[in-house]
């Protein structure tokens, strides 16, 4: 992809606002141990919705 | 509670039971096909006068012999709606015709490319404006290349059969494509004529949803997800060729139902003295009015033959190369003004010169067989 | 018994112009006969003109549509002539040689000159029937109009077999299942309304029927 | 469906596509999965071609995790974005034409009904708001009347945004779009009002700013339909690429609509509905 999305874990609380902000499927997995999220990083299109959503400024969306 | 009847093998109902003899119309005719025809849902709308056929069909539901039954908001809705359910796994059936036909035109395609086995009964009449309820065939001219296997009916007993034989063939693994049975409105629907039909105890059997070649939309089936990108509005290579082999499919499926056509039919055409130098060539109405004209003709001294067309898709090429190839002149009558069998035959024959295109007649009357008699005179000059 | 009988019939909307060619079908099957019954193809309205069309033949019937050459012509109306509510102009387009026509008039009505030359010329036979006034004292309701015009013609030619037309007016009326359109159901109601029992309204009828065959009468042209 | 329907076959592991053993291993059949637990299953929708920022494939995605029961559920769709999406779809889904879904969705309720007397088969159309409110306008009103046991959801970005970005019904007054180019003259159809007065028992506007909302709005419709009658939701997915707004604002838009009083998230059930969920909810416990 052109574009990539990423998560500063430290920030994340595992809140699962991006989760519910993000309009395509299976993109940001949540792992039930660690409570934090991953990007899955070939199916971002790199809208930035996650970002505007996460409350702990844990987002970014680079380009590549 | 649904009526009860003794489920028989097609072939028994067909040929086999013993028929009794009925004064009907053509409108009660396709009720008396529904009553055997084991259908689970009809959905109707009223399109009077164009026929009773559907109000029949209501009270059929009424009686117990259909599952279920509604009138829809429109024709588009109605054949929607038959889609639908026949996706759903059931056999269905409705009724047109003219305007109506013309309306829900967009879903006849869309039949045939989802591989829905619907009959549906199309009691045609004219279409122009000013407004017309007369009979008159033009609607058969658009309908020839939807994709769905057509008949056309000559009278009340061949819609009768028709029907009935229209959802074995639509129903065939192989073919599992819709047939519209055509037959000219108020000639045939509104004409009380002798019908013979089977047993009213006897009926189809049912159908079987998974015979389909394509998914029933029961999630009874795997859900898969269907294409990682869908071809519906790109335009690749993959695209085009899933596109193009699909229409390829409906048409062959249209071919493979050749062989039951020719079972229960007993052809896609029937021919009576197909040596003489001239034959009549004919479908649904204009038959009848031929085999009296021929008859007429004969008394002043004028030999001609008569093919009758009964399926016009998939359409009798063999049968027609065959049938004409010794002939000197091929009459077509019909009841429109555009012509579209004698067009058909132009295109399917080598030496088409021979094709006479006409007479026909258009905007509701009844051809007067002196026209055709006229016809065969010219061509014997 | 003729081969082939060709009938048009004439009249005015509400009349049973339909109804009478359906019983008289019935009545030529009934007598192991071939037919084929049809209206005129369109919406019909109350007094606005009707049509419709009875073959009966000993062979089979090929043509269909309206009758356009037939050999009896049934007029159940005055005004399909005098006021030309009729389909067909002149009433008696198409006529065979030597074709029967019954007027339900109570007296001859005035035909032009020309017509009643056309007809001669046709070596055509002309019949009057007050099918209404027979309708009106032995029914009791001029809805049997119809009927009396199918006496007449009864009377005129032999169609059927005796007993036929009882049958058939059973099957119609008696309570079976017959499919009519909207407004013909709803006539249907008033007519078997108008008699206690559908059995008296069989009786009734049959009278009418036998009434007019003995009415009808033969204009010299 | 039973999940040892799509069960694969041994020794075929290998060749079945990846999304698919997937779906088999983790997907949400006969879960009871919902909202709360998006990230950690297999989803129904599979990767899509609509637009970054898309709030139609937002809702969707959201609407596909609220079905209660996906298993027994088909969906029939219309043409528009959504169609892009549908054939992504791990449940058996119908597209027809534009505009003749409820008809289609109709005709199958029925033919299920027939066929599966016993059991639940959830029928969920799912379209635009130019397919429900405009062309398929009578269908689905028609629907409606006739009482049909079907959820109707209209994704409502309010324009035509297949096609380019064209007025619709749902678009709001002066709003300047193709076909519209001096602005909408009327104003946006109150169509969840039509909806009550049409029959629906239950009518519900949401959008996917509230998750929670979103999933209760779906899940108690199409229960009610199951029941009661034919149930209504709406919900408000704004269009970046038409609306020209950057893709990461599509739920401010949304936000900033419900403060300017555009858009009202709102919920109806009539007393026979209200009864039926509070039924349920009480055997829940």
């Amino acid at each position: 992809m052109y574009v990539i999305c990423k998560v500063d874990e430290k920030k994340c609380n595992g809140c699962k606002l991006c989760i519910w902000a993000c309009p395509d499927p299976n993109v940001i997995v949540f792992d039930p141990d660690s409570k934090k999220i991953s990007i899955h990083q070939a199916r971002c299109k790199g809208c930035g919705l996650c970002v505007a959503a996460c409350r702990q400024k844990a987002l970014e969306i680079d380009a590549v | 509670m649904m009526t009860q009847q003794v489920t028989v093998d097609p072939d028994r109902l067909f040929f086999q039971s013993e028929r009794r003899k009925l004064f009907v119309t053509g409108s009660e005719a396709v009720g008396e096909a529904i009553k055997r025809a084991n259908v689970d849902v009809g959905i109707a709308y009223p399109i009077t006068p164009q026929s009773e056929s559907m109000h029949i069909v209501g009270d059929l539901y009424a009686e117990g012999y259909l599952k279920d039954y509604f009138r829809g908001e429109n024709e588009f809705s109605v054949m929607s709606a038959v889609a639908g359910a026949s996706m759903g796994g059931v056999r269905v059936f409705t009724a047109t015709g003219g305007p109506g036909t013309l309306r829900s035109f967009e879903m006849f395609p869309t039949w045939a490319g989802a591989r829905l086995p619907i009959v549906c009964a199309f009691l045609t009449r004219g279409v122009n404006s000013p407004l017309t309820i007369q009979p008159d065939t033009i609607e058969m001219a658009y309908m020839l290349d939807t994709g769905m296997i057509m008949f056309h009916a000559e009278d009340a007993q061949d819609l009768y059969d028709m029907i009935l034989k229209a959802f074995v063939v639509a129903e065939q693994c192989d073919v599992h494509i819709p047939v519209g049975v055509f037959a000219d409105g108020f000639f045939v629907t509104h004409t009380r004529d002798e019908v013979m039909v089977a047993p009213p105890e006897m009926k189809l059997p049912a159908y079987q949803p998974y015979s389909s070649p394509v998914p029933v939309m029961d999630m009874e089936n795997v859900p898969f997800r269907q294409m990682r990108d869908p071809f519906v509005m790109k335009s690749n290579f993959i695209s085009y060729a899933a596109h193009a082999s699909w229409q390829q499919e409906v048409t062959a499926a249209a071919e493979r139902a050749r062989p039951y056509i020719q079972h229960y039919l007993g052809g896609l055409v029937e021919a009576e003295n197909p040596g003489a130098d001239i034959l009549v060539i004919a479908s649904g109405t204009a038959v009848s009015q031929s085999r009296a004209a021929i008859q007429t003709a004969a008394g002043l001294g004028f030999e001609a033959g008569l093919v009758k067309v009964k399926c016009l898709r998939p359409f009798p090429t063999e049968e027609m190369r065959a049938l004409t190839g010794q002939c000197k002149a091929i009459v077509v009558p019909e009841f429109n003004r555009v012509g579209w069998l004698a067009r058909e035959i132009r295109a399917t024959i080598e030496d088409n010169g021979k094709v006479v295109g006409g007479p026909r007649v258009f905007g509701g009357m009844t051809m007067p067989t002196d026209m055709i008699v006229d016809a065969i005179r010219r061509c014997s000059a | 018994m003729q081969e082939k009988t060709f009938i048009r019939m004439s009249g005015l909307g509400g009349q049973g112009v339909v109804t009478a060619a359906h019983i008289l079908g019935v009545a030529a099957v009934r007598s192991g006969l071939l037919s084929t019954v049809n209206p005129f193809f369109g919406a019909e309205k109350r007094l606005a003109p009707a049509e419709s069309y009875v073959r009966i033949s000993t062979h089979p019937i090929r043509e269909r549509g309206e009758v356009l050459f037939p050999d009896i012509i049934l007029i159940l109306h005055p005004h399909v002539i005098t006021l030309g509510k009729c389909y067909t102009m002149p009433f008696f387009e198409g006529l065979q040689p030597q074709g029967k026509i019954i007027i339900n008039a109570p007296e001859p009505l005035p035909l032009g000159e020309r017509d009643l030359a056309q007809l001669a010329g046709l070596a055509a036979q002309l019949y009057y029937i007050p099918a209404t006034q027979v309708a009106m004292e032995v029914a009791g309701t001029n809805l049997s109009t119809n009927i009396a015009m199918l006496g007449a013609l009864l009377g005129v030619v032999n169609l059927v077999k005796p007993g036929a037309l009882e049958e058939a007016l059973t099957e119609r009326f008696g309570g079976a299942k017959f499919i009519a359109s909207g407004t013909t159901a709803a006539l249907d109601d008033v007519l078997k309304g108008k008699f206690a029992k559908v059995a008296q309204l069989i009786e009734k009828n049959v009278a009418v029927a036998e009434q007019a065959k003995s009415c009808v009468q033969q204009y010299a042209l | 469906m039973t999940r040892r329907m799509f069960k694969i076959s041994a020794g075929f592991e290998e060749v079945m596509p990846p999304e698919y053993r997937e779906l088999v291993e983790k997907g949400p059949f006969e879960k009871q999965l919902g909202v709360a637990e998006l990230g950690t299953f297999k989803e129904l929708l599979e990767e899509h071609p609509l637009c970054a920022g898309c709030g139609l494939a937002l809702s969707l995605r959201l609407t596909l995790i609220s079905l209660p029961s996906p298993e027994d559920t088909v969906i029939v769709g219309a043409t528009g974005c959504s169609s892009l999406a549908f054939p992504q779809v791990a449940v058996h889904n119908i597209h027809s034409l534009f505009g003749n879904q409820n008809a289609v969705a109709t005709g199958l309720k029925r033919a299920l009904s027939l066929r599966f007397p016993d059991r639940a088969k959830d029928v969920v159309v799912i379209a635009g708001d130019g397919a429900t409110c405009d062309i398929g306008l009578e269908s689905v009103m028609h629907s409606w009347f006739r009482g049909e046991k079907l959820t109707t959801i209209m994704l409502d970005n309010e324009a035509y945004a297949n096609t380019g970005g064209q007025e619709s019904g749902m678009s709001q007054l002066g709003t300047v779009l193709n076909m519209a180019p001096m602005g909408k003259k009327f104003k946006k159809v109150a169509f969840p009002e039509v909806a009550k007065a049409a029959g629906c028992v239950y009518v519900a506007v949401a959008a996917p700013h509230q998750p929670r909302r979103l999933e209760r709005s779906v899940r108690r419709a199409i229960l009610i339909a199951r029941e009661i009658g034919p149930t209504y939701v709406q919900l408000y997915t704004p269009c970046p690429t038409n609306y020209k707004f950057k893709p990461a604002d599509t739920l401010s838009v949304i936000r900033e609509q419900e403060k300017a009083g555009l858009f009202r998230p709102d919920e109806y059930l009539s007393p026979e509905a209200a009864a039926y969920i509070q039924q349920l909810e009480e055997a829940k416990g």
